[in-house]
């Protein structure tokens, strides 16, 4: 067969903008022959709605709305990066009372708890299975009930601000949320039951989707695609931020590098997460402000500066690289989500060769989060 | 800040309709029925309507979030006969669960047209109904009634899962009574709609009405 | 019976087996429900829904193959269904069933789907061909292993003609050929398990790869069609298996268990298990469900 | 990171550099160095990973700054090179041929700032934007309210509360949002 008939028999196939199989509203264009893909593209701008510019014209206290809607599943990295980076460049840093740093360190792994819980049920969910979806987004929504109690919201949270948090731990909080960490524990064999054990899971997990270990330098890859190569890598030990430092954690890795080892570092990180949890909960001081004094937020400048920011989301590492210069607004702030580079220039690399089955699998498994790419 | 460029209000409906909102008549000629009848008919079939949505959601970020929970354990909107369905050939409701930027508006619209009819359209979120924390934003629109006919707005930012469930109370209600037409308002007043349309997005390279 | 009351019979029964269809895919969609932690739907949702397409006002269609497409599927289904005896020694319930009818049964169930496949692929929609190639290759390989174990039953009961098959199991639980042919079982009711496009075999419609399948395009009249000779063929492949397998039935009662009981395999199979890639699927029932077969074949004539 | 400043002080010549914190620290250099310093930094020290690239539109100064992030896993700690280039002009060299992936931050920048990298693959190509006809919306002189103006018309009855009204006001009892 000559080239030219090579490509005319490739078919063009639209996933997206809406399309069960994607994460998200996004499109991946791409070229089947066969039941292979030759080569793909993706296709990013349906949920554009300029956060970067919003906050430009935005007072400080005024971004925090904004910046919890950059991902949708884990809204509260977000929160928290843009509180840490501003506090590191007014110098408010060293007011955060002890009792605030905790309360975030909580918040903030409650957050990745929930947000794996729903990815994992995404890993077979992409597979055509409907009930382990169904059960781990139900465990998942026993965590949104904890932040409603805590924050008084479901999903965007809005709750760390600068210099501490906005309120105190309600009363009898601990006790109903290792409730739910004993429920949501009582039901993971089950889960694990028909996920790992699962012969069909296994089949169509091993081995598909490797991402090669050379890649992590040249694409500057983060997080659990990392971690599932075995590499020990993790924001949260490399560089710790808030008490993760006084916590007992070691990254968790696996060996593998497909989605078969992205799906069991999810399982891993879940058991850990909770673990953490409890940590946090049994060192947590019970007395102490929650929030340092702050000037009045209305005409609050801060001196000029450049600071990056990082922190560990479930999907890999999260920046924010902010800018000041001396007034009451940010000057220019960047969202570096780990997606950016997963979803993009990862996911276009490995399409060529996957089954067009695949694809919706290995989008869950690079856990491609399509507002953080585009803001 | 209200620019002369658009009639802010959309014109109201224009001809005559067959009763419980079965319908204008574009070119087809009425069936000379008893109105007893007719009525009759038409409740029935718009309780079978109205049992039985099949939605299509538009998820724009935000709004997907809850509507997992709406359709897995702890909500569960199947159990008031209401399923996903991915494709728009097969839908009578479209979510539109938030927010649009042009370049969605453009496959929203795409969408839309290819329902079959009757068809309704739900707005998630303050986004929808005037651009809620992106007001100033200069990818968002603010307006959405402007470009599809919203039967229904949940507000909110995101609305729960509760209020999810209750609106489509309401949107059963409405339908049942016949009182959900906005499918009619946009084949009646379809210049108007297609000139918001074009208005807004300038490479404009869809035929004038998907079928 | 003259044949014009006979006919009358038939079309009751027709009827009555589309009902009994969509009642158990609303069974189904709630037993899933329940082992997904749901309340589900109500069981008469499946009613409900047909009539809503059927009250649709615009149907948009894509040429006459189209059209064609879903009275091809009904007429698969129909055809399966008028060959069935569905409880045989009871004239009104034998329908038109005959010395040989097996082979025109196994010809029935390929004749729908090849239907279906001509009018989605004038949709031009490119999940419907991509949802076509997957369902007949993968239709292909399912009907090898449930092709010897028919073999094997004709050939160990001496006739193609299922009430002779049904005849030759009287006399209790033990003559079922469930039992005195289990490899022939496993082979059948694996290949059953492809039939019925539940997991992890629905890579047809799979949602999260190509939605919809080979329906992407139909709407609102045509999918209730579809959807009316989608169920009459699920009971005729039911009562088929009954028949087969189960012994038969003496009475309408007998028949609702067994289907149930036949169909919820399936089912139980489907609600833990993701599905297969479309080669992993094929390469399955070209396995041991052929293996199983060939063997059951291999029995019957050394018992010969 | 003080020996790796030292020998970009000696190799490169360092306009400006600032400590932000231990593992953080920002130099700024001259355009025409900076495809140079960043082969060298990725060939010869342990920055291997880029982690985000990014600029910054100084309006006032008529210049773009560059500012792109390498990171060193190993040792954990992270350099910030900056450079300025002019706003007229907004031409910057590009890199990737060093990291693939800053082809997207490229041509991101491309459409949000009309800063171009020539010799870049996707330069051009809409990456977020569609059927774009002002200028690029990430510069400070584009205005987004006078834009939302013209093309997405609020809901009448809409009522916007500035915070500039309050300023001067006392908010609780000493001033504090947080009593």
């Amino acid at each position: 067969m000559t080239e030219q008939t090579a490509l005319e028999r490739r078919v063009q196939l639209w996933f997206g903008p809406q399309h069960p199989g994607i994460t998200g509203n996004m499109a991946v264009q791409a070229w089947l022959e066969g039941d292979t893909l030759t080569s793909g593209v993706t296709h990013v701008g349906y949920l554009h709605r300029g956060f970067e510019k919003l906050m430009e014209r935005r007072k400080f206290i005024q971004s925090f709305p904004i910046v919890c809607r950059i991902c949708v599943p884990e809204p509260d990295t977000n929160e928290w990066l843009l509180a840490a980076s501003i506090e590191e460049l007014s110098g408010l840093d060293k007011e955060v009372p002890e009792k605030a740093r905790w309360i975030r360190t909580l918040f903030l792994e409650m957050s990745r708890l929930s947000s794996m819980l729903m990815v994992l049920g995404g890993h077979v969910g992409a597979m055509g299975l409907g009930t382990a979806p169904n059960w781990l987004i139900t465990l998942r929504d026993y965590i949104l009930d904890r932040f409603e109690e805590l924050t008084g919201a479901r999903v965007y949270h809005m709750y760390v601000t600068y210099g501490g948090v906005r309120r105190d731990l309600p009363e009898g909080f601990a006790e109903r949320l290792e409730a739910n960490l004993q429920e949501i524990e009582s039901k993971l064999p089950l889960v694990d039951n028909v996920i790992f054990d699962s012969a069909v899971f296994r089949k169509r997990a091993i081995g598909v989707g490797v991402v090669p270990e050379e890649w992590v330098d040249e694409l500057g890859l983060t997080g659990p695609i990392v971690r599932a190569m075995g590499i020990a890598r993790d924001t949260r030990t490399d560089y710790p931020y808030e008490k993760y430092g006084e916590l007992d954690i070691e990254p968790m890795t696996t060996t593998g590098s497909d989605i078969f080892a992205r799906a069991w570092m999810r399982r891993l990180e879940i058991a850990q997460s909770i673990d953490l949890i409890r940590q946090i909960l049994a060192k947590m001081p019970t007395e102490g402000p929650y929030s340092a004094k702050l000037p009045n937020m209305l005409t609050w400048t801060i001196p000029a500066g450049e600071t990056y920011v990082r922190a560990e989301a479930s999907r890999g590492e999260m920046g924010y690289y902010v800018v000041t210069d001396g007034s009451d607004k940010i000057r220019r702030v960047h969202v570096r989500g780990p997606s950016y580079v997963h979803g993009v220039t990862l996911l276009e690399r490995l399409m060529p060769g996957t089954n067009i089955a695949d694809l919706s699998a290995l989008m869950v498994s690079l856990q491609v989060c399509p507002p953080e790419i585009e803001r | 800040m209200a620019s002369s460029k658009f009639p802010l209000a959309p014109p109201e409906h224009s001809r005559p309709h067959a009763p419980m909102g079965e319908g204008c008549f574009l070119g087809e000629t009425e069936r000379q029925q008893p109105l007893a009848l007719k009525e009759a008919l038409a409740k029935i079939k718009n309780w079978f309507r109205a049992n039985s949505l099949w939605v299509m959601a538009y998820g724009t970020g935000c709004g997907s979030i809850e509507l997992r929970p709406l359709t897995t354990a702890r909500f569960d909107m199947e159990r008031f006969g209401m399923a996903m369905r991915p494709t728009p050939r097969q839908s009578n409701v479209l979510i539109i669960s938030g927010y649009l930027s042009v370049k969605s508006l453009k496959r929203v619209i795409r969408a839309y047209e290819q329902m079959p009819s009757p068809k309704w359209v739900v707005g998630l979120g303050s986004c929808t109904i005037n651009g809620g924390m992106y007001w100033d934003s200069y990818n968002t629109i603010n307006r959405l009634d402007l470009y599809v006919p919203v039967d229904l707005y949940i507000a909110g930012c995101m609305p729960r899962p509760e209020a999810l469930l209750e609106g489509f109370g309401v949107l059963m209600e409405k339908i049942k009574a016949g009182e959900a037409n906005g499918w009619n308002h946009y084949l009646e007043q379809m210049d108007w709609y297609k000139e918001n349309q074009k208005k807004l997005i300038t490479d404009w390279d869809l035929p004038d009405y998907n079928w | 019976m003259s044949f014009p009351l006979k006919l009358m019979w038939s079309v009751i029964g027709i009827l009555v087996a589309i009902a009994y269809g969509l009642l158990i895919s609303g069974i189904i969609r709630k037993v899933m429900a329940r082992i997904q932690g749901r309340i589900g739907p109500p069981v008469y949702q499946g009613f409900i829904d047909l009539g809503k397409l059927l009250v649709l006002r615009t149907a948009t269609h894509h040429g006459v193959m189209f059209y064609l497409a879903p009275i091809f599927r009904a007429a698969g289904g129909i055809g399966l269904y008028l060959l069935i005896p569905v409880v045989v020694g009871v004239p009104a319930l034998e329908n038109f069933s005959f010395t040989g009818d097996l082979l025109l049964v196994m010809y029935f169930m390929f004749f729908g789907s090849l239907g279906m496949a001509l009018g989605a692929a004038e949709s031009g929609h490119p999940h419907s061909s991509i949802g076509i190639s997957r369902g007949l290759s993968q239709m292909t390989a399912f009907e090898l292993p449930f092709a010897l174990a028919v073999v094997a039953l004709a050939a160990s009961a001496g006739s193609f003609s299922i009430s002779d098959i049904v005849m030759a199991q009287q006399g209790g639980i033990l003559h079922w050929n469930l039992f005195t042919h289990p490899l022939a079982a496993i082979a059948a009711f694996l290949a059953f398990l492809g039939m019925n496009m539940y997991a992890p075999f629905n890579i047809v419609g799979a949602p999260q790869e190509i939605p919809a399948g080979p329906p992407t395009e139909f709407n609102s009249s045509f999918l209730s069609l579809m959807m009316a000779g989608r169920s009459i063929f699920a009971v005729a492949k039911m009562v088929l298996f009954m028949d087969l397998f189960l012994g038969g039935a003496t009475n309408l009662l007998e028949v609702l268990v067994k289907t149930f009981l036949i169909y919820f395999w399936s089912v139980f199979v489907g609600a833990v298990f993701p599905r297969f890639r479309t080669e992993q699927s094929i390469r399955f029932f070209l396995g041991w469900p052929t293996v199983a077969g060939v063997a059951a074949v291999l029995l019957v004539m050394l018992n010969r | 990171m003080d020996e790796i400043i030292q020998r970009i002080r000696d190799n490169f010549g360092v306009l400006r550099e600032h400590r932000q914190r231990d593992d953080l620290a920002e130099v700024w250099i001259e355009p025409r160095h900076v495809l140079p310093l960043l082969t060298w930094l990725k060939e010869h020290t342990p920055f291997v990973q880029l982690t985000h690239l990014s600029a910054v539109d100084w309006l006032e100064d008529g210049e773009f700054q560059l500012t792109y992030l390498l990171t060193d896993p190993v040792g954990r700690r992270s350099l910030m090179v900056a450079v300025r280039i002019s706003r007229e002009e907004a031409t910057a060299e590009s890199v990737h041929t060093l990291w693939a992936h800053a082809v997207t931050y490229e041509q991101e920048i491309n459409e949000m700032f009309g800063i171009h990298f020539p010799g870049s693959p996707r330069q051009g190509v809409p990456f977020i934007l569609e059927g774009w006809d002002d200028i690029p919306p990430m510069r400070r002189d584009f205005d987004t309210v006078e834009y939302m103006n013209r093309h997405h018309p609020s809901r009448p009855g809409r009522e916007h509360t500035d915070p500039r009204r309050y300023i001067g006001q006392v908010v609780g009892e000493k001033g504090y949002l947080h009593d």
